[in-house]
């Protein structure tokens, strides 16, 4: 399969081609680094067997110096990522686990948002942070968190979360291409998940959200690995007469408002499906903007989350239970349509 | 028996209790490996394997009341400390019956009652903590002591630093132990710092550090007795830095092939149980018949331990709920 | 003025007194140390002239060795307090400006949360966070967050924010006796606020708004410097024949949702005033749990805000123009109520 | 005229400019404090006076291409780097006429034309950039060279640490320069680390560092021209201690009652430009007359500077949303 898009002028051929979710990645960066030199790779032994979920395979190899080992130090190495960004280099900025992403805090919340402005304009600040996130892989309290939503209020950033091979590779491309911050969310339980890749041609804008399955009936809003809940949620329901519609974010900052209000305008239901504590996250400002923008809706919005005060625990039938399964999806989806 | 003329303080039922603690931690890891290849543990596990000594001559210079924190790879403290090894294997299976009551798992051994106050997944996290642990003490005038285990990658992240600063002004009852095992993660020391001797990192802290065989537990102990009294004392933080070695990789299954060739031989050469087994048989402590006899019990008491921690229940999700908030 | 309050079988004598927000914060500060020796406070140039902002004055000399300076090194300290509290102390950490928790992202995100948890309830970790928080003062973009919600999604945690002497009085005397991990918020732009302490007595438990002005037509929730303006978005409303109930939300985890919700119950209106981004925020989480709860509204439910893609900035008309005034509370109130 | 002996390449007319530098920070900073006092400028302010030859000896030893990274106290190093005085009163008023059109106000002095790629309001966080700053040099094979200004209490926080570790594992053209003031605040240096000379911090990361007279202008530059050419030349990062003090409190009108008694008279006894001043008069490069005549002008610039920029416009919040996100 072979189609040619007009990319400004010249034609660019895409190619569909099927492959895993860690490829999509590896691919993805493959492909930014040969496009352009200012691109690296930095993190904790990103250069080391392929990276320790193999995301890496080959990069060092096929771009000598440029996928660069870090001591442990996520605040130094993340600033350096800026640093070089100053001086017109395109860097990103591997975290083993999202989990580590606060060791950094102030590099990703007092210094990569806000160093443009400060500047009052005169930098621009195109570092990528690829955040290794989320649960189910019995990683217990602190190597589990999604931390999707712990970054959404800064201006000056931008943050999206891959659900899927084909969007992996899809936001990968267009946060290493922006000029600004932006923090990547691939989840590690989605590594081995086969799916078809766009291949080559400009990714899309940024900030724009994507509806994976259409339906009448009830919007359910996903990221990453809830994405897939979701739909097999749908997928359930379809055999109970409920058509749900499924909508990828992707883009935690900025929202796809615009996407999501006109799917529940004509739904008239939403369901939040999130890897996150409600309270804080981008599921509440989904509901809340939905909210103030006054759309009429037969049934109250409803969430699927993390519970509220229990942490991430590494006991597998307790991961289990608090992460939002299919089924859970399902029953809330089916008490919103039903009443 | 005594020890040498240089060790009159260690005697032979020390050893040989050394000995055995060695042994058990040494199968116990094995059985976890096993336990995780067969899917009983999942998620990650972190063994220590070739660093018993470290654990367990560290872990016998502390006193009723004194604490320490270590890290994901802290098995070998753990049951150093005492944990019974059914508590321990429970707990990686994420049964109730679990030190944490299987909320934690591999990377989060840790038992208050013994003095564990803390397995940290986070690298480096743990020291800050220790050093307040050790404060309290401080503040209280109470005769006790805080020690902290990490890695030697842990000596390249900002609070390790920010805590040697805090405890040398402080003068605070803190021992920091590196078992520096040449590698974090598949990076190898000398490509992520640029010197060899970590304990050289103490030096513009004013901390006084030494550098020890990781592998013979006599020098580990003998090391860590005199910071750790130094300390009680008042004399302040020592930095000790132990020589040492995984004999696994990293975590998991990782294959370990980022080291290179011979490497790990001549490290199991100088294997610290094989190391004090020689010491014992040739002072006529413990025949090798008798080491042996240790090892096969220790076997089944581990085995033992796995099969009945395997029957632990798992906690309820509502019982979950109290180990968030305390009262 | 002094009462008698019921505590327990034994009677403690409560005075009104009228003092600044720096000294309720001061009151409380002592009142603590003095009750459990276990107090301690930990801070940059915690002990030295009162401390950055005053609010320290007189309590190295009462409490000699009890107020520790340190060293620059937020993760180190917040790390040092945690370990205080495993040995059965109860530290107060103070951050000379809320921006700088990231600097200690992990031990504020991974480690205080969590500690109790990762244990399997062994321990608990009563540390206070004294964090010094917001706008108005021309700080500039790295020293003006309020970073009230920045953490409201970690189980473990527990928030409060402080809009008056009687309420820091309250909400740091409660925080420290709490047995979790608490971040109290204290406005650095209310130091001089005077108002009434009801000294003595216990602190109202943990996770209780307080209703700060009843009325009929709407409700609007808010914290710290937003609680003032709201209550002087509300005079000017009631001479225009609008009665604005004003709810000081005081925690931010827990959130207290039943009085909020029954509030808006009866007023069937809400408008949200924070000093704050929307996205990610309490604010949104609020409107959030109100819509889930199928609260019906007679209007949409609103939020004044800061705007979501600027940074504060040091300029102060610039600062004055996004930090929400009473007036532009007030104006979203009357669209809101007149429609 | 050029220097004694073992100073031989700085010509008379390079002494005389950084008089004139040194006098016309001094002058800004009274001027802020002015403009500070009587509500012009708003917010805070963390002044340099006492300082001017770190500033100026340094900046003075870069080349075109190189750039550093400052702080809150960065007036000295903008103003050496050629930012117009009336363009740093206006960012300090608030205008959008000044560097960062006011958006940034005192604490980030920021030109990127000019090399001063960063003025940060959080302690350390600069060290890492200017670091990443080398980086790109070093990929790049670019001659140029970073340098980073910082405090005596940023050297107690993790990322200098962390910033000299890799630093030096890559060998990166970066020159730190702490600008050992004594003081972090209201904290003297002695009760917050345990050492006097933190040059010796860079010891175990085996980066070559010296311990430099920051009230000499000459000392320091010397100090950062060899310490900029070596790492040019690949040579690596290196670590400079500037002995110095702040004749001012840490900020705002802070009076700075912690100091002990004729310790800030002790400093003015050597204040880096009445040192170059009687240095150029007794060479006879500089008379005293003309030295007066040079501050004389160097007011009235600086006077008329400040009301230039009280004419600014403000940015418009429309305006100011194109400050955050580039396209
Ligand atoms: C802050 C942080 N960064 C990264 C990691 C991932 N990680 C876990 S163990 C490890 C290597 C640590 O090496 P070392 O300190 O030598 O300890 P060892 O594993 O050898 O015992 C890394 C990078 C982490 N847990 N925490
Ligand atoms: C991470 C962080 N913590 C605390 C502060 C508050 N603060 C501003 S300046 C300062 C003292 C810094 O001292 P030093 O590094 O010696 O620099 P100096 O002010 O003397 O130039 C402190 C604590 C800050 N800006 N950033
Ligand atoms: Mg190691
Ligand atoms: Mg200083």
């Amino acid at each position: 399969m072979s189609t040619l898009t007009e990319t400004k002028g010249k034609t660019a051929p895409t190619v569909d081609v099927e492959m895993t979710y860690r490829d999509a990645i590896n691919l993805a960066l493959a492909e930014e680094m040969a496009r352009d030199p200012g691109v690296v790779l930095l993190g904790e032994d990103v250069a080391a067997a392929g990276g320790v979920f193999k995301t890496n395979e080959r990069l060092p190899e096929r771009f000598p110096g440029r996928v660069i080992n870090t001591p442990i130090c996520e605040n130094g190495f993340t600033g350096v990522a800026l640093g070089m960004a100053l001086m017109g280099m395109r860097p990103v900025v591997e975290f083993m686990f999202s989990d580590f992403m606060p060791t950094a805090g102030d590099q990703i919340m007092n210094q990569l948002p806000k160093y443009r402005f400060m500047s009052g304009g005169q930098c621009s600040v195109p570092v990528t942070i690829r955040s290794i996130s989320g649960g189910t892989g019995r990683f217990g309290t602190q190597h589990s968190a999604t931390g999707e939503s712990w970054f959404m209020s800064l201006p000056g950033l931008r943050v999206c979360a891959a659900s899927s091979p084909g969007s992996a590779y899809d936001l990968l491309r267009a946060a290493i291409r922006e000029n600004n911050p932006v923090i990547f969310h691939e989840h590690k339980g989605l590594y081995g998940r086969k799916g078809v890749v766009h291949q080559g041609g400009p990714p899309p804008p940024v900030g724009q959200a994507a509806i994976v399955r259409s339906g009448r009936d009830v919007t359910i809003v996903a990221t990453m690995m809830m994405v897939e809940r979701a739909l097999a949620a749908a997928i359930t329901l379809e055999a109970e007469g409920i058509a749900a519609e499924v909508i990828d974010l992707r883009w935690v900052r900025p929202l796809d408002l615009p996407t999501v209000a006109s799917s529940v305008r004509r739904t008239g239901r939403v369901v939040i499906a999130e890897e996150q504590v409600h309270a804080g996250g981008w599921g509440a400002t989904v509901i809340s903007e939905l909210a103030m923008a006054g759309i009429p809706l037969h049934a109250a919005p409803r969430a699927v989350s993390l519970p509220a005060d229990i942490c991430v625990s590494y006991s597998p039938p307790l991961e289990d239970a608090i992460i939002p399964s299919a089924e859970r999806i399902a029953e809330v989806v089916r008490s919103t349509v039903r009443g | 028996m005594s020890g040498s003329p240089d060790e009159p303080s260690i005697q032979t039922d020390e050893l040989v209790r050394w000995f055995h603690q060695m042994v058990r931690i040494r199968l116990f890891e094995e059985k976890v490996q096993e336990l995780f290849m067969t899917g009983h543990i999942q998620g990650t596990t972190h063994l220590c394997q070739g660093q018993e000594a470290v654990s367990v001559g560290a872990i016998a210079a502390m006193r009723p009341g004194d604490v320490q924190t270590n890290t994901y790879r802290g098995h070998g403290e753990a049951l150093a400390l005492g944990m019974e090894a059914s508590v321990a294997f429970a707990e990686m299976m994420g049964r109730s019956t679990g030190g944490s009551k299987g909320v934690g798992g591999s990377m989060h051994l840790i038992d208050f009652s013994k003095g564990n106050i803390g397995a940290n997944a986070i690298v480096g996290a743990g020291i800050p903590i220790a050093l307040g642990a050790a404060m309290a003490f401080k503040l209280r005038h109470e005769p006790r002591v805080a020690l902290s285990f990490f890695g030697d990658g842990a000596t390249n992240i900002g609070t390790f630093h920010e805590s040697l600063n805090m405890a040398s002004i402080w003068q605070a009852p803190l021992v920091m132990i590196i078992a520096n095992n040449l590698y974090a993660e598949y990076s190898p020391l000398r490509d992520t710092t640029p010197i060899d001797d970590l304990a050289r990192k103490a030096d513009p802290h004013q901390i006084p550090a030494s550098i020890v065989d990781g592998q013979d537990v006599v020098a580990v102990h003998l090391a860590t007795v005199a910071a750790v009294e130094r300390a009680r004392a008042g004399g302040g933080p020592t930095l000790l830095e132990m020589k040492t070695y995984r004999f696994r990789g990293h975590s998991r299954s990782d294959p370990a092939k980022y080291r290179p060739e011979g490497e790990a031989e001549r490290w199991k050469a100088r294997d610290p149980i094989d190391l004090l087994g020689v010491r014992l048989a040739e002072s006529g402590a413990l025949s090798p018949d008798a080491q042996e006899r240790i090892k096969v019990e220790a076997q089944a008491a581990i085995d033992a331990a796995a099969m009945l921690a395997a029957e632990g229940p798992y906690l309820s999700l509502e019982e979950t709920k109290a180990l968030v908030y305390a009262d």
